[in-house]
């Protein structure tokens, strides 16, 4: 593992943060306490911590752009070049942003005008800082559009957001905060979003132009693999404070406090779990030549369908968990949401316990529902927000005829079973964490008893320790149930954690398909050892503080 | 509340739907709207037991009196006390108000869910509702109340039906979003049927909304009985509301103000607190703006 | 682009055939009789009878509509029952001050209610905001006509700004015409500032909480560069939606307030002709307040592509 | 009222509001004050002039406009006596043939002169639609122009009043127009609006139900003689002449305050105060007779079909409570038990002692208790939308309430009522038992023009009562030589119909008109009339 370790001890402090804390509006809970951190000419300092932590509000105390009215500054100073940015007029404010500070935001979908053009987007900030011409603008705009490796910059400069990729938008970001050279560049969890290939370039774009102008780069993260790949120095948060800083290097093997640990040892490693012995039990669930196409008619024109997946085979044992692996658009979720008939599948067959289910109507299929169970990724919409957890947990065995008090008596089981207390079925799904939501996400599709378990990106919502947490759940409830899972991820690390076997989608088909040991390691399709090559700090063993044996 | 004694209910939907979070941070204008608005509609409801006239009785000798001791508020063009005619009045209006909120919500409902789940009748629906949004509402209204007379009962349901097509939208709307959440789908999953998501899952989801649109449509009853008074087309006026009170005051408003401007205040105070009220109850109610907030 | 606009032109269509079959039939149901207006007070009933078969009024339901319908098609609005002036003389002469007074009260209503609404939601929970919604409140509850006596009384009566009633074209006086139009379009606006202000408001809630809001301040753009050229845009499309369906609101407005300030408007002529049960009248100007309102809304929606480049149909 | 304008108003303005609001208050305040044309009158009549047919129609609105654009053969004089206007007359001295000599220089608006041809074809279609020109023409033998100004009308028997008939000035006087035009049917409008009265129609700026222009004839030719309501001369001093529409009484007060019109024809009595502190504005009474309120019940149906509970219903009644409840003021409205009308020709009182004597409900009670009432609910039809006739029902309701009948108010609007009342069926069945209307006296001044005195059942007017007496006496009536003769039989009438509850009169109002104090000469009769007006 390569760390980036120049000395910058000599280099001029750009960016300067004392004590500086931040409260909410009229209450003393602070979100930041007291925290301090400098950033030097030429130094990527990494703000690492989970959500919560204080890391945006950092960011965006630095940029002085907390929300007015609900977050202040309520003590210590932001330092840069020497001025106290907190004593500035929000004039003068308004001067230093984009010309000294500039900012880069996680969504470049939404962080970008949508009915701006992009390059009028970044001409904008030379117009209102610069005096130049209209015409040197656009040279200066094309000239940086350039810089970030954009693919026709004329057209590009012309385009809508929409009408972009994550990662060129990403780029128009980037181009729009360093069109000024500015001296700061704060980068806020700029890679979160966009897939992992296009992470990889993003990130080394950053750096590229860091070198070039000697940009100081404040860099907030909650993923430790970016942290590996592009840290100077390291400052950990947690609760508003600033636990841990030290250089990336020995942060990684020598972590000094008990959080920096846990958090490093939540890292989910990209060895694959050690493999289990082939299960003889009967497959439950059989995927054979499905193929989804969206849309494709319309009443006066009929046009041409997306194809969302097509020729997808595989099967399922029981006891097993088969991951499907992709970027966004690869048609992962498409067919999970085909097998549970969530959408219907245009083409194929799917058997679920023997039953073949891909042709039945609506109606026919409900008696057969409780075979297969679901859980969603995101853990604030998939309880219903006015039921109490026994009404969720309870409507499945009551459709199928369960008595309440029978079904009653299995939710408190369930939810002892996914570690939450018995007294939680009374209450509602806002007084839950998001893992815990999960969890009770979980025990609602248990609760059926089911031969299979979908999870459709279960935890890519979730911090790591929770994140890890969940998938330990998972594998105890696959233990003593012995549900097949089949488990759809876009997270790499996650997939070698709980996956028994591997498919790699890209552009709605498969790629490859294997056990995980092998699809993960010794990568035969070129996709996927694109996936692996760019895959932050691969070469890293978090949990273990140490480099990867077999790298 | 909900312990292991009942299934799922919708019962329990409704009391789910109205179980909000705990900290409501209600300002005073609120509070004093809701206050208002009880005043006014104990008065009204009471209003026979106090009132110094009967509303309808005439008094040739005493036509057009500015407010005095006997006449409270003044007398109007046949000689009847303002403010027994104002608060008698204040029960028909809220009558109407009341009357069309509850519906054209109730129908509102019926057929937007119906609309937002199946598509066939949807598209067949949707198009019979924009025909009637169309239609402009108030000549829709005076059309329908020339058509079944002039009697409470057809004011509000030349009221009702105007307003039923933005009900119906509202409905499919929240429907057609709701659809689509992850906790609808997970019903699907766990095997409800389709007339079990629509109950217990998405008629409860349109609750907060129908409660805001109705406070909205109650106040705009209220305001447009007026309106229809005022073209012709309103309540008799045997029976007085404040609509009609007004419509017959407009030609001496300026020999006696107080026909339009007290009645005229009245009723916009009463039609402020409605509003007031819905707007805190969508502030409360609109997860969307909470979010917001937070 | 353009077979989106073909195929929402198309689906006017339906709407409006159901629209012209409810008016018909609706009419036909009412009790009233335009024989009994056209005739006066002392006809006798066997007179009654004999115009009402001139007017063609005996004839089966369904013969008068296929009538009306055909008769429509060829543009042909019919004839006054009452007046017997071709209809479409009728609205001709009518429709341009309603016309001139919606544009004129929309036009305010716009140019007042916008900043109103995005000063509020930009000083949100000040004491700004609260105004605004105070007012945006109280724009919905008071009656169109008590606005108008209560302008009347003060603007006109008291201080003697402006004529008391009236009408007078754009074209003959332009001067002229404003005197008379301010008043009526300030009644009218009222309400609709209300609408608009609120909607602006919530809209550009909404949109100021975006990230790119977030971003144009990074950017250290103005806040009014922020807030009209980067918010305002994306807060449009609800604002549109609201100024289109606030269209209908408009006509209820103008109905009255042309009663109130004496306008010869296609309002009251609408309301005369149903308390008249001049049937030809009052569906030709139904359609036509129908077709409007789906026309104001067709465009408005086809102009959501021209604000929002994300909107492909 | 009339408040100055403060001088330093813009001032105090601009410390308020923006520049923008100065700019546009003080470039539109200014000439707001601008006053009418001086050779335009503006003015308000009570309703929107929708039908422009004299003859098809009754009301009242296309009557005048009739004076306005056409002239008639005979005009009665304030005296109610027939004079000549476009042609003098003869009489044979058997009373059966008529001769009509125009009089030179009359044309018709298009440039052709005015012939015995075009009086024919209009008296003949007047005739077709008029009920008291339609008596007559039940007499005739022949109507024709003997040359191109004399007209010749041949009786079968003697038609005594047959010149007052002419010369009637309501419901539908047999206005003059050219023969092309009055060849259309009588049951369909015409299409063309051309007289030879002292004013023009101006058809481009005609907008039904808001406005009508008049310009002044050029060529008209007026009688030597000075004007005496629709006789004598017609001098018209003004060049144009609008009529207007104010849904609002309020509004068009407040346009002749502030001086935008010259004229209101009626002006709604509690809004007069407001005048009267005006001093350029002039209120004042035009027409002495004004108007008769009457009701009419249904004699098709019980529980009105039963004579003896139409009595009782008339007694119920009192007047004084009516009017006070319509008019307020008892300067402009009369009690009078006339059904001609009071200080008419034919006026008498015989049978109205209840009704002007403050009803008599005890009287009422009993009589209905000995015709057996059994408490069938009486349909009354309220109109909601006529200002005129909102008091009637509800004061009426609470009277008859009072001497025992159940009484159903069912409001509706005047359209609603106007249907209804022509329906025969019983009153459960969409039918009704009373309604309420009004009439201005000129058309109720004479058994020949009264429409409720018609006896002959369904053919008649609504309520349709069948009464041969009554037909017996309007043939009496017709015979009459005399005014003696014709009060005579006046006054059996009055008896036959108060006795018989054909109609019940509740008594007679007045609707003042309003003027700006700059517009003089107005003819004091029940139309209004705008040649003689001068404007200052």
């Amino acid at each position: 593992m390569q760390f980036k370790t120049a000395d910058l001890s000599a280099a001029p402090v750009v960016l300067s943060i004392r004590q500086l804390s931040v409260g909410l509006s009229g209450e003393t809970t602070k979100v930041l306490d007291a925290i301090s951190l400098d950033v030097r000419e030429g130094e990527t300092a990494c703000l690492v911590g989970e959500s919560g932590s204080g890391k945006s509000v950092t960011s965006l105390a630095v940029m002085g752009l907390l929300q007015k009215g609900s977050l202040e500054v309520t003590g210590g100073e932001i330092v840069l070049d020497g001025n106290d940015l907190l004593r500035l007029t929000p004039s003068q404010m308004r001067r230093i942003r984009a010309q000294r500070i500039a900012m880069i935001f996680q969504e470049p979908m939404t962080a970008l005008n949508p009915v701006m053009r992009v390059g009028e987007q970044i001409a904008e900030v030379l117009k209102t800082h610069t005096d130049m011409s209209a015409g040197d603008c656009k040279a200066r705009v094309l000239e940086i559009m350039e810089q970030v490796h954009l693919p026709e910059v004329p057209r590009i400069y012309r385009s809508y957001p929409h009408q972009l990729s994550g990662g060129q938008r990403q780029r128009i970001m980037i181009a729009m905060a360093l069109v000024l050279e500015p001296k700061l560049l704060i980068a806020d969890e700029p890679t979160t979003a966009l897939d992992v290939t296009t992470q990889a370039q993003i990130l080394s774009l950053i750096a590229e132009l860091q070198e070039r102008h000697g940009t100081a780069v404040l860099f907030i993260t909650h993923d430790m693999g970016v942290v590996a790949e592009v840290a100077h120095t390291v400052h950990v948060m947690q609760h508003g404070r600033i636990v841990e800083q030290a250089p990336v290097e020995s942060l990684l093997r020598r972590p000094r406090e008990d959080y920096t640990r846990t958090l490093l040892s939540s890292v989910p490693s990209l060895v694959p779990r050690h493999v289990r012995a082939e299960s003889r039990q009967q497959e439950v669930l059989e995927v054979r030549g499905m193929r989804k196409v969206y849309g494709g008619n319309g009443w006066f024109l009929r046009r041409p369908g997306t194809l969302a997946a097509r020729d997808i085979d595989f099967s399922v044992v029981r006891g097993r968990t088969l991951g499907i692996v992709g970027e966004s658009g690869s048609g992962k979720s498409t067919v999970a949401r085909c097998i549970m008939r969530l959408v219907d599948p245009t083409e194929g067959e799917v058997r679920v316990a023997g039953i073949e289910i891909a042709r039945l109507s609506r109606r026919a299929l409900r008696p057969h529902r409780k075979h297969f169970q679901v859980v969603f990724q995101d853990p604030f919409r998939s309880l219903n927000p006015r039921w109490t957890i026994a009404m969720s947990l309870t409507e499945g065995p009551l459709n199928y005829g369960m008595r309440y008090s029978e079904s009653f008596a299995r939710a408190e089981e369930m939810i002892e079973l996914v570690g939450l207390p018995r007294d939680s079925l009374h209450r509602y799904p806002h007084q839950f964490s998001g893992g815990q939501r999960q969890r009770i996400a979980i025990a609602r599709a248990i609760m059926m008893r089911p031969d299979v378990l979908v999870a459709d990106e279960a935890v890519s919502a979730l911090d790591v320790s929770v994140q890890a947490q969940v998938l330990k759940l998972l594998g105890d409830i696959q233990q003593k149930l012995g549900v097949a899972i089949l488990f759809i991820t876009h997270d790499l690390r996650v997939a070698a954690q709980i996956c028994d076997d591997v498919i790699v989608m890209q552009h709605g088909a498969i790629v490859e398909q294997g056990p995980a040991a092998a699809v993960l390691s010794a990568p035969r399709h070129e996709y996927t050892q694109q996936l692996i090559n760019a895959a932050p700090g691969r070469h890293w063993d978090f949990a273990n503080f140490r480099e990867l044996e077999t790298a | 509340m909900a312990h292991a004694t009942q299934p799922a209910s919708a019962m329990q939907a409704l009391l789910g739907a109205l179980s909000l979070p705990r900290r409501w941070r209600i300002g005073a204008g609120p509070i004093i709207a809701a206050v208002v608005l009880l005043v006014i509609v104990l008065s009204a409801l009471l209003a026979p037991l106090y009132v110094p006239y009967d509303p309808m009785q005439m008094n040739s000798l005493n036509r057009l009196q500015p407010a005095t001791a006997d006449h409270l508020l003044g007398t109007d063009q046949y000689g009847r006390d303002l403010f027994s005619r104002i608060m008698i009045g204040g029960r028909v209006s809220l009558l109407i108000g009341v009357g069309a909120a509850v519906f054209s919500v109730l129908v509102g409902l019926l057929i937007g869910l119906v609309s937002g789940f199946f598509r066939i009748a949807d598209a067949i629906i949707m198009r019979i509702m924009d025909s009637l949004m169309a239609i402009p509402a108030i000549l829709l209204a005076i059309a329908l109340v020339a058509l079944n007379g002039p009697s409470v009962w057809s004011v509000i349901v030349a009221i009702t039906i105007p307003e039923v097509p933005r009900v119906v939208r509202l409905v499919r709307s929240v429907v057609l979003g709701a659809r689509e959440e992850p906790y609808v789908e997970a019903a699907i999953a766990l095997g409800s049927g389709m007339f079990g998501i629509l109950w217990k899952h998405l008629m409860p989801n349109t609750l907060p909304a129908l409660i805001v649109q109705g406070t909205y449509i109650c106040a705009s009853a209220i305001l447009t009985e007026a309106l229809l008074s005022f073209l012709g087309a309103g309540v008799s006026t045997e029976i007085p509301t404040w609509g009609n009170i007004m419509a017959e005051g407009r030609t001496y408003f300026q020999v006696n103000p107080g026909l339009i401007f007290w009645t005229g205040a009245v009723l916009s105070l009463c039609i402020l607190s409605i509003n007031l009220l819905g707007d805190t109850a969508r502030d409360m109610l609109d997860p969307r703006l909470k979010k917001r907030e937070a | 682009m353009l077979g989106y606009i073909i195929r929402r032109v198309l689906a006017v269509v339906p709407v409006m055939v159901i629209v012209a079959l409810f008016v018909f039939l609706m009419l036909r149901l009412t009790p009233g009789d335009p024989a009994a207006i056209l005739a006066g007070d002392s006809a006798t009933p066997a007179q009654l009878d004999r115009i009402r078969e001139n007017l063609g009024l005996n004839e089966p339901l369904h013969t008068q509509f296929i009538g009306w319908v055909t008769q429509m098609f060829r543009g042909d609005l019919g004839v006054s029952l009452i007046s017997k002036t071709p209809v479409s003389t009728m609205i001709g002469q009518r429709i341009w001050p309603t016309l001139n007074i919606a544009v004129l009260t929309i036009t305010l209503s716009v140019l007042i209610a916008i900043p109103m609404g995005v000063i509020a939601a930009w000083r949100h929970r000040s004491w700004v905001d609260y105004a605004v919604m105070t007012f945006s409140v109280l724009g919905f509850s008071v009656p169109v006509f008590v606005i108008g006596y209560v302008f009347i009384q003060i603007f006109a009566i008291e201080l003697r700004w402006f004529p008391v009633q009236g009408y007078m074209a754009p074209s003959r006086d332009f001067v002229g015409f404003l005197q008379r139009a301010v008043l009526p379009a300030f009644t009218l606006a009222t309400i609709y500032v209300a609408l608009i202000a609120r909607m602006t408001r919530a809209s550009m809630l909404d949109v100021l909480g975006e990230d790119y809001v977030r971003t144009a301040r990074a950017k250290g753009l103005r806040e009014n560069v922020v807030l009209f050229r980067h918010a305002l845009r994306n807060a449009a499309v609800p604002i549109m939606t609201i100024i289109g369906t606030g269209f209908a609101l408009l006509i209820a407005g103008v109905v009255v307030t042309e009663s109130v300030f004496n306008i010869p408007g296609v309002g009251r002529l609408t309301v005369d002709a149903i308390l008249a049960r001049d049937y030809p009248v009052i569906q030709a100007m139904i359609l036509l307040t129908a077709g409007l309102y789906v026309l104001v809304n067709l465009v408005i929606d086809i102009s959501y592509t021209l604000i929002d480049p994300r909107i492909r149909y | 009222m009339s408040k100055p304008i403060p001088t330093n108003a813009g001032a105090k303005i601009a410390k308020w509001q923006g520049g923008l609001a100065v700019a546009m208050v003080g470039a539109l305040s200014l000439p707001a004050m601008a006053q009418t044309d001086a050779d335009t009158i503006t003015a308000v009549m009570h309703s929107g002039l929708r039908v422009l047919d004299p003859i098809i129609t009754t009301a009242h609105i296309t009557r005048n406009h009739g004076y306005m654009i056409y002239d008639v053969l005979l005009a009665s004089d304030e005296e109610f006596n027939p004079q000549p206007q476009m042609a003098d007359w003869e009489v044979s001295d058997d009373g059966l043939v008529y001769t009509f000599r125009l009089r030179e220089g009359l044309t018709f608006h298009d440039g052709e002169p005015v012939t015995a041809a075009d009086v024919v074809a209009s008296l003949q279609r007047w005739g077709e639609r008029d009920s008291g020109g339609q008596l007559i023409f039940d007499v005739t033998e022949s109507l024709e122009a003997s040359d191109d100004r004399t007209v010749t009308w041949t009786l079968s028997e003697p038609f005594a009043p047959l010149v007052e008939v002419l010369a009637k000035q309501s419901a539908v006087p047999p206005f003059i127009m050219p023969a092309r035009i009055a060849e259309t049917s009588a049951d369909s409008s015409i299409s063309e609006h051309i007289g030879s009265g002292p004013f023009r129609f101006v058809e481009e700026e005609y907008e039904p139900g808001v406005s009508v222009t008049y310009e002044r004839f050029e060529d008209y030719v007026p009688r030597e003689e000075e004007p005496s309501w629709m006789a004598g001369g017609k001098v018209v001093n003004v060049e144009r002449v609008v009529w207007t529409t104010m849904p609002d009484a309020q509004t068009a007060v407040n346009a002749l305050s502030a001086g935008e019109i010259d004229y209101i024809e009626q002006v709604q009595v509690d809004l007069l105060p407001i005048l009267e502190s005006n001093p350029d504005v002039v209120v004042e009474t035009r027409d002495p007779y004004g108007y008769q309120t009457m009701g009419r019940l249904n004699f098709k149906h019980p529980p009105f079909d039963d004579k003896q509970i139409r009595q009782a219903a008339l007694m119920a009644l009192n007047q004084e409570d009516v009017l006070a409840a319509m008019m307020g003021d008892p300067e402009h409205y009369e009690v009078c038990g006339a059904i001609f009308g009071c200080n008419t020709p034919l006026a008498d009182d015989t049978g109205s002692e209840t009704l002007t004597g403050g009803g008599d409900p005890e009287g009422a009670r009993q009589l209905l208790e000995e015709a057996g009432y059994d408490g069938t609910p009486v349909v009354l039809m309220q109109p909601t939308d006529v200002s005129s006739l909102t008091a009637q029902p509800v004061v009426a309701a609470q009277a008859l309430r009072n001497a025992g009948f159940e009484v159903d108010m069912q409001p509706m609007d005047w359209q609603t009522l106007v249907n209804r009342r022509a329906s025969m069926s019983a009153p459960d069945d969409g039918g009704w038992n009373i309604f309420f209307t009004n009439w201005m006296v000129p058309e109720i001044t004479s058994p020949l023009i009264s429409v409720m005195l018609n006896g002959r059942g369904e053919e008649g007017w609504f309520g349709w009562p069948e009464d041969e007496r009554l037909e017996e006496l309007r043939a009496e009536f017709i015979a009459a030589e005399s005014l003696e003769e014709q009060q005579e039989v006046a006054r059996k009438l009055q008896a036959h119909t108060l006795d018989e509850v054909i109609y019940i009169p509740l008594g007679q109002y007045n609707m003042p008109q309003a003027r700006r104090d700059n517009l003089t000469d107005m003819i004091p009769s029940p139309v209004p009339v705008f040649w003689n007006v001068q404007k200052q």
